[in-house]
């Protein structure tokens, strides 16, 4: 049997395909300790450059049987709550208010973005003139980090709900106010989550700023002293700390995402 | 006189190589010798060639002596400096740059004018306002309330972070005590709104702040030992000039419009401000050892330092020794 | 009841230049009429779809509804279905019913017909992200039914399903209105869908949209695509179609 | 002649086309102005607590003419812009790197997200050991900062680039590093775009934590240095240049988009 | 040179379930054939079209060109159309001849040759963004002839179009390729579409995506719309309708 010659067609794409195991996101941050581990252990660097992560285990263990970091954390815990809390009630109703109507968008619009770039580090001797050092100026510079990542949110949450949707809304017999309060708020809720997320990184990255303000106690008043006298290593404690908050605080707002918005 | 210390610093110099060095300092008056020194020439009669690094704050001066950035340290020893040593990071403190002493005003613990509190043994429960943790104040706070049989944890201690938060506080009353030093303890009883409870000269003595070397050019033994003679001879320059008592009187001595001019050119003050609070200094430089071995115990006893270290692996006073025997007189 | 449109007129008026939609256009729905109107993209089919349904303001002219003394009930179906992506299909569904403070048994009672009627018993609660596109025009559909309008809107509901699923969707629709007989005014580009459900066509020109021509389909509502009225429904087809054509190809060629 | 009743059909959703004059947006911002110089002016609250705009545009003036503000603005643009630079450069190549290669985007990317939300600030005392006090850790933290939400940005925009245009480039002919080049590159400028208009307000955001290191020049220095001696007008100022920055900065980088991506 | 499809079937194999989308598919597409791929919604199509394309990998069987030496020569027109939106119309149009290393002369020529075949002068230096959707989908066209290739495959071309522009552009593909006659397999959910474009109509059913029926339409080439031919072509999309109705009819009901 003579047969024609033959050219098959294979998969010029195969790679976007390309499946990758599971364990390959712990690889990296495992293979990353591991080198970390060694490095410290050979005495590459010092150990005041760059405390072990069993070093760093071993003072968040110690650090915890003595209560110092639960004392600390809760301290911090209770100021990055209300300043949150505080924070993102004003910016959802602020930006509600000002993303329905175009006058005050027009206005208030202009004035929040400019006020926003401030490095509000920059604003410390300001707040502790205005607010003194107890918990208020605190209280204050992180609710004001999360005012603006929320309220800026929720006006182009707002301003991006589908107008078809309110068209829909006044169609079907909707006045003003069940237009904000069926379409124009559920409309902007994912936008808002993401205000609300991103305000979680500030508030904790503010909190470290706030604590410079005269705090005893707290995360970011603990890093300060550690750093202050130089312990390094209980210092990394405190940072890892923190960042594990901030990983927590992002999952939590993400579950909280997700019951509240089952329709994404 | 002036002729003949020239001639000992010619006469040491052989043919030194022109060497130079970075001073990490704040621009407060304890750096006196220093910027006597500068000015003076006194380094340049070494073959030194001494550059100022200017810092904002005390603790990174430390970090950049021992890493090498800067040659030469000079400001207060505080606990993250013998945390660093105890880290691995070592550095040497060769000479003293100012103590706390009975007789002269340094460091005071005051309250607002119109507190009730008129004794350090009031202070119980009672908020204190440092500028911060493991800082001399936190140490000088600690232990003057010993002395009356109090510790850390029967007060509050607050780290305000800066003189001005220490001053801003006290006229506010958001605190109920602070520790501060000269002039601004006399700005503060001037303006009225504070009272002094406490010197803290007057109940311990202890060497604030001293000069350090980082390890590489504390080995250099030859620029080490020709920097300190330099060092030591703007030391008594200053002392001579602001220092001298007379029936436990201080009066300006020679050259002290000089001195004072010089400090505040560096400090960037008006002479009258700097004429309030000019800090003892021993007039050759030399080190109050055992007092670092007190400070070093008292910092670990507060778990403010991690580890313990041996005094002798932080103090050098060979080289101070060698150069005063250089120096003569 | 009748609705009148009245020399109505339409120009945007941008930052840069005026563009006037719509000029001149005069019709009205008899009680109980399907109009459907055509054009090529951009002619203003649309823009009128939205003037009579009272989401834009005409520059001139006006609408209204002949012989009634009540506010007359709208109901659209839009091109981009707009349900409510938070609502299931039957709180999307009972929507105007809601805003009309309707009883809960009322809500209850119509919400479950229509939703029968479209054929999503099953999928109540259902959110529409998890409806395929046909379902989901059909949840809209029903939303449009249930406050049982006195004119019903449809801008081009079925242009985003695919070829054979929009053919089971006109036999639906034509199906429920053979059973609700609402007032409808329905716009399309596809020149069989209009044949196939209109009383009367109304063909619109481009720049601006006039009305070239109002044509009456003179066939009997059910049966259209069967064997017999092959040759007058192709005799409609191409009368449209030439009317368009031009414009069409001018059309695709305006980037 | 008799009438049948008649019912008109009006525009129910007129509001959303409310047009607002385009002085609306500028009245927002002299308003503020003005009021707040009104609430100085009456002493309603003293200067130091809040400097007047009058008081604070004086100061700025005379900053200017003793040069005081240019030194500044020069040191700080210069440390800026260096560690902008290397930020950005280093985020885009990694990021186009991970996003590109699947099994370096498991292992990388889990790595990124658990370093981005520590602190920077907090991480000071350890910069300083680790780069000294010259222009080494400034530029260091600026960079870092800057770094994150480009890589970040820079491999979701690679991961979003439709994956038929690589079907479509690949169909045509081309080879990976084609692929790179012609499609994922210009693919996710937009996203990295929007990474550097990010980095450009942490940038400035760390400009003043990082003058906090022994600066002796900088508006970050100025700000700080004020801020110590409660000289607020002159802090004013600083953090009034500094917002100013933010929106310049972040202006020009909507210009250059403009200019790279015509096609947008 | 003749396409053959042998055996072929593919599994998508999720975390959660497997899904069989094509099972036992054996075809040829002969010398300059116009094979149009039709069926409901799910069925398979675009997995098919995918896999003869060379970008997805059969989970059995394979596909080869018979009776060549050469590497062939694949162009794709993609229903998302697919242009780069950062290439003008002519930097799109030329891109394979580009990545195949190409003359500048040549480049120029055959860009401008392909561009002016489908209408398109006047617009190779604007982005894809200022086109219109059936002028973006010409350059698509534009840009997979370009190559000359030995197959053409097209993935519902025209179904983001409206019902109008896709008419135009029914016809013009036409025209083209009467006058260059490639190989082509085409997939589209439109009967109407099929019968008028395809030598061979594949209808595909669903779950898994086999072939139900291979249909050899019999008419001239030319003018398949016109009068004389209506009668046939209404028989040759009654019968694809049948096939498919109710599958299409279950595919809707699907979410
Ligand atoms: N808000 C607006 N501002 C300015 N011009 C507009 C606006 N809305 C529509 N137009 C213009 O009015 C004309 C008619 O638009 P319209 O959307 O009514 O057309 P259409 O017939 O519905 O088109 P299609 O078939 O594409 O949906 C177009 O030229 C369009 O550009
Ligand atoms: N990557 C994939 N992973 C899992 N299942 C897939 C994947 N791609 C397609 N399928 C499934 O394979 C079947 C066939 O899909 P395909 O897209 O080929 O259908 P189609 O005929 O092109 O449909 P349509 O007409 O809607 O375009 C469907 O059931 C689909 O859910
Ligand atoms: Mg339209
Ligand atoms: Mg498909």
């Amino acid at each position: 049997m003579i047969t024609e010659p033959r050219q098959s067609i294979t998969n010029r794409v195969a790679f976007l395909e390309q499946k990758i195991p599971r364990y390959a996101s712990v690889l990296g941050i495992t293979g990353l300790l591991v080198l970390w581990e060694i490095i410290c252990r050979l005495n590459i660097v010092p150990p005041l450059f760059l405390p072990a992560p069993s070093a760093i285990l071993t003072d968040a263990w110690d650090m915890m049987i003595t209560g110092e970091l639960f004392k600390n954390l809760f301290a911090s815990l209770y100021r990055v709550g209300i300043g949150y809390v505080i924070g993102a009630v004003l910016g959802i109703s602020i930006g509600l208010i000002v993303g329905f109507s175009k006058w005050t968008d027009a206005i208030v619009t202009p004035i929040v973005y400019s006020i926003y770039p401030i490095p509000k580090i920059a604003l410390l001797p300001l707040i502790i003139l205005w607010f003194g050092i107890g918990e208020m100026p605190k209280v204050t510079i992180i609710a004001l980090g999360v005012f603006f990542p929320v309220v800026i949110n929720t006006f182009s949450g707002v301003k991006n709900v589908d107008p078809v949707l309110i068209k829909a809304a006044v169609t079907f017999g909707s006045n003003h106010v069940n237009v904000i309060r069926k379409v124009i708020l559920p409309g902007s809720l994912p936008m808002i989550f993401a205000g609300l997320k991103l305000a979680a990184g500030t508030s904790l990255l503010l909190l470290v700023s706030a604590e410079m303000i005269a705090a005893q106690q707290g995360i970011g008043a603990m890093v300060l002293h550690y750093g202050n006298l130089m312990i390094t290593t209980k210092l990394m404690v405190g940072v890892l700390l923190l960042s594990l908050l901030g990983l927590l605080f992002n999952r939590g707002l993400q579950w909280l995402e997700n019951k509240l918005l089952p329709w994404k | 006189g002036k002729q003949g210390a020239e001639e000992a610093g010619n006469g040491s110099g052989k043919e030194s190589k022109r060497e130079s060095i970075n001073i990490g300092m704040l621009k407060l008056t304890s750096s006196a010798p220093l910027f006597i020194g500068i000015e003076k020439g006194f380094f340049k009669e070494e073959n030194i060639d001494a550059k100022a690094q200017w810092f904002e704050a005390a603790q990174p001066i430390a970090v950049a002596t021992a890493g090498g950035s800067v040659e030469v340290g000079a400001t207060g020893i505080t606990a993250s400096l013998y945390n660093m040593v105890a880290g691995g990071q070592k550095l040497v403190i060769v000479a003293d740059k100012g103590r706390e002493q009975e007789g002269y005003s340094s460091s005071a613990i005051l309250a607002p004018s119109d507190s009730s509190i008129k004794s350090v043994k009031e202070l119980k429960g009672k908020k204190i306002g440092i500028t911060q943790t493991g800082s001399t104040y936190h140490y000088m706070v600690g232990r003057v309330i010993e002395n009356y049989g109090l510790g850390l944890d029967d007060i509050e201690v607050v780290p305000l972070n800066s003189i001005k938060g220490l001053m801003d506080s006290l006229k506010s009353k958001q605190v109920d005590a602070v520790l501060l030093n000269e002039p601004n303890i006399t700005t503060v009883v001037k303006e009225g709104y504070g009272k002094v409870i406490s010197q803290v000269g007057e109940e311990i003595e202890y060497q604030t702040s001293g000069v350090f070397f980082s390890p590489k050019f504390a080995d250099n033994k030859d620029v080490a030992v020709r920097f300190l003679k330099a060092y030591a001879k703007a030391a008594r320059y200053y002392y001579d000039a602001v220092l001298t008592k007379k029936d436990g009187k201080l009066i300006p001595g020679e050259n002290y419009d000089e001195v004072i001019n010089i400090i505040a050119k560096y400090t960037d003050q008006e002479p009258d401000v700097i004429k309030q609070g000019l800090p003892y200094m021993d007039r050759d430089g030399k080190l109050l050892e055992e007092n670092i071995k007190t400070q070093v115990d008292w910092y670990a006893k507060e778990k403010l330092i991690d580890k313990a270290i041996d005094t002798k692996e932080i103090v050098n006073t060979e080289l101070l020794e060698q150069a005063l025997k250089e120096l003569g007189k | 009841m009748r609705i009148v449109v009245e020399n109505v007129a339409k120009t945007f008026i941008d930052s840069k230049r005026e563009v006037t939609a719509l000029q001149n256009i005069n019709f009205s729905i008899e009680n109980q009429e399907f109009i459907v109107l055509v054009g090529p993209s951009g002619c203003g089919k649309s823009t009128l779809l939205n003037i009579v349904g009272g989401l834009l303001s005409p520059s001139d002219g006006s609408i209204y509804f002949e012989g009634t003394n009540d506010k007359p009930n709208l109901a659209i179906v839009f091109q981009e279905i707009a349900l409510f992506p938070w609502r299931t299909v039957f709180e999307n569904v009972v929507y105007g019913l809601e805003e009309k403070g309707a009883s809960k048994q009322e809500i209850q009672e119509k919400g479950q017909h229509y939703i029968n009627m479209v054929g999503l018993n099953g999928f109540e609660k259902a959110y529409p992200k998890q409806l395929s596109g046909g379902m989901k025009q059909r949840a809209g559909i029903a939303r449009a039914l249930c406050i049982e309008p006195d004119l019903l809107l449809m801008d081009e509901p079925f242009s985003a399903l695919d070829a054979q699923t929009r053919t089971l969707m006109q036999e639906e629709l034509l199906t429920i209105w053979n059973r609700t007989k609402l007032s409808t005014l329905y716009v399309t580009h596809n020149i069989q869908e209009a044949v196939y459900l209109a009383d009367r066509v109304i063909v619109l020109s481009r720049h601006p949209g006039t009305i070239k021509q109002i044509i009456q389909i003179d066939m009997p509502k059910t049966g259209r695509d069967s064997v017999q009225n092959r040759e007058q429904f192709e005799k409609y087809s191409n009368q449209i179609w030439d009317l368009i054509r031009h414009d069409a190809q001018e059309a695709l060629l305006e980037g």
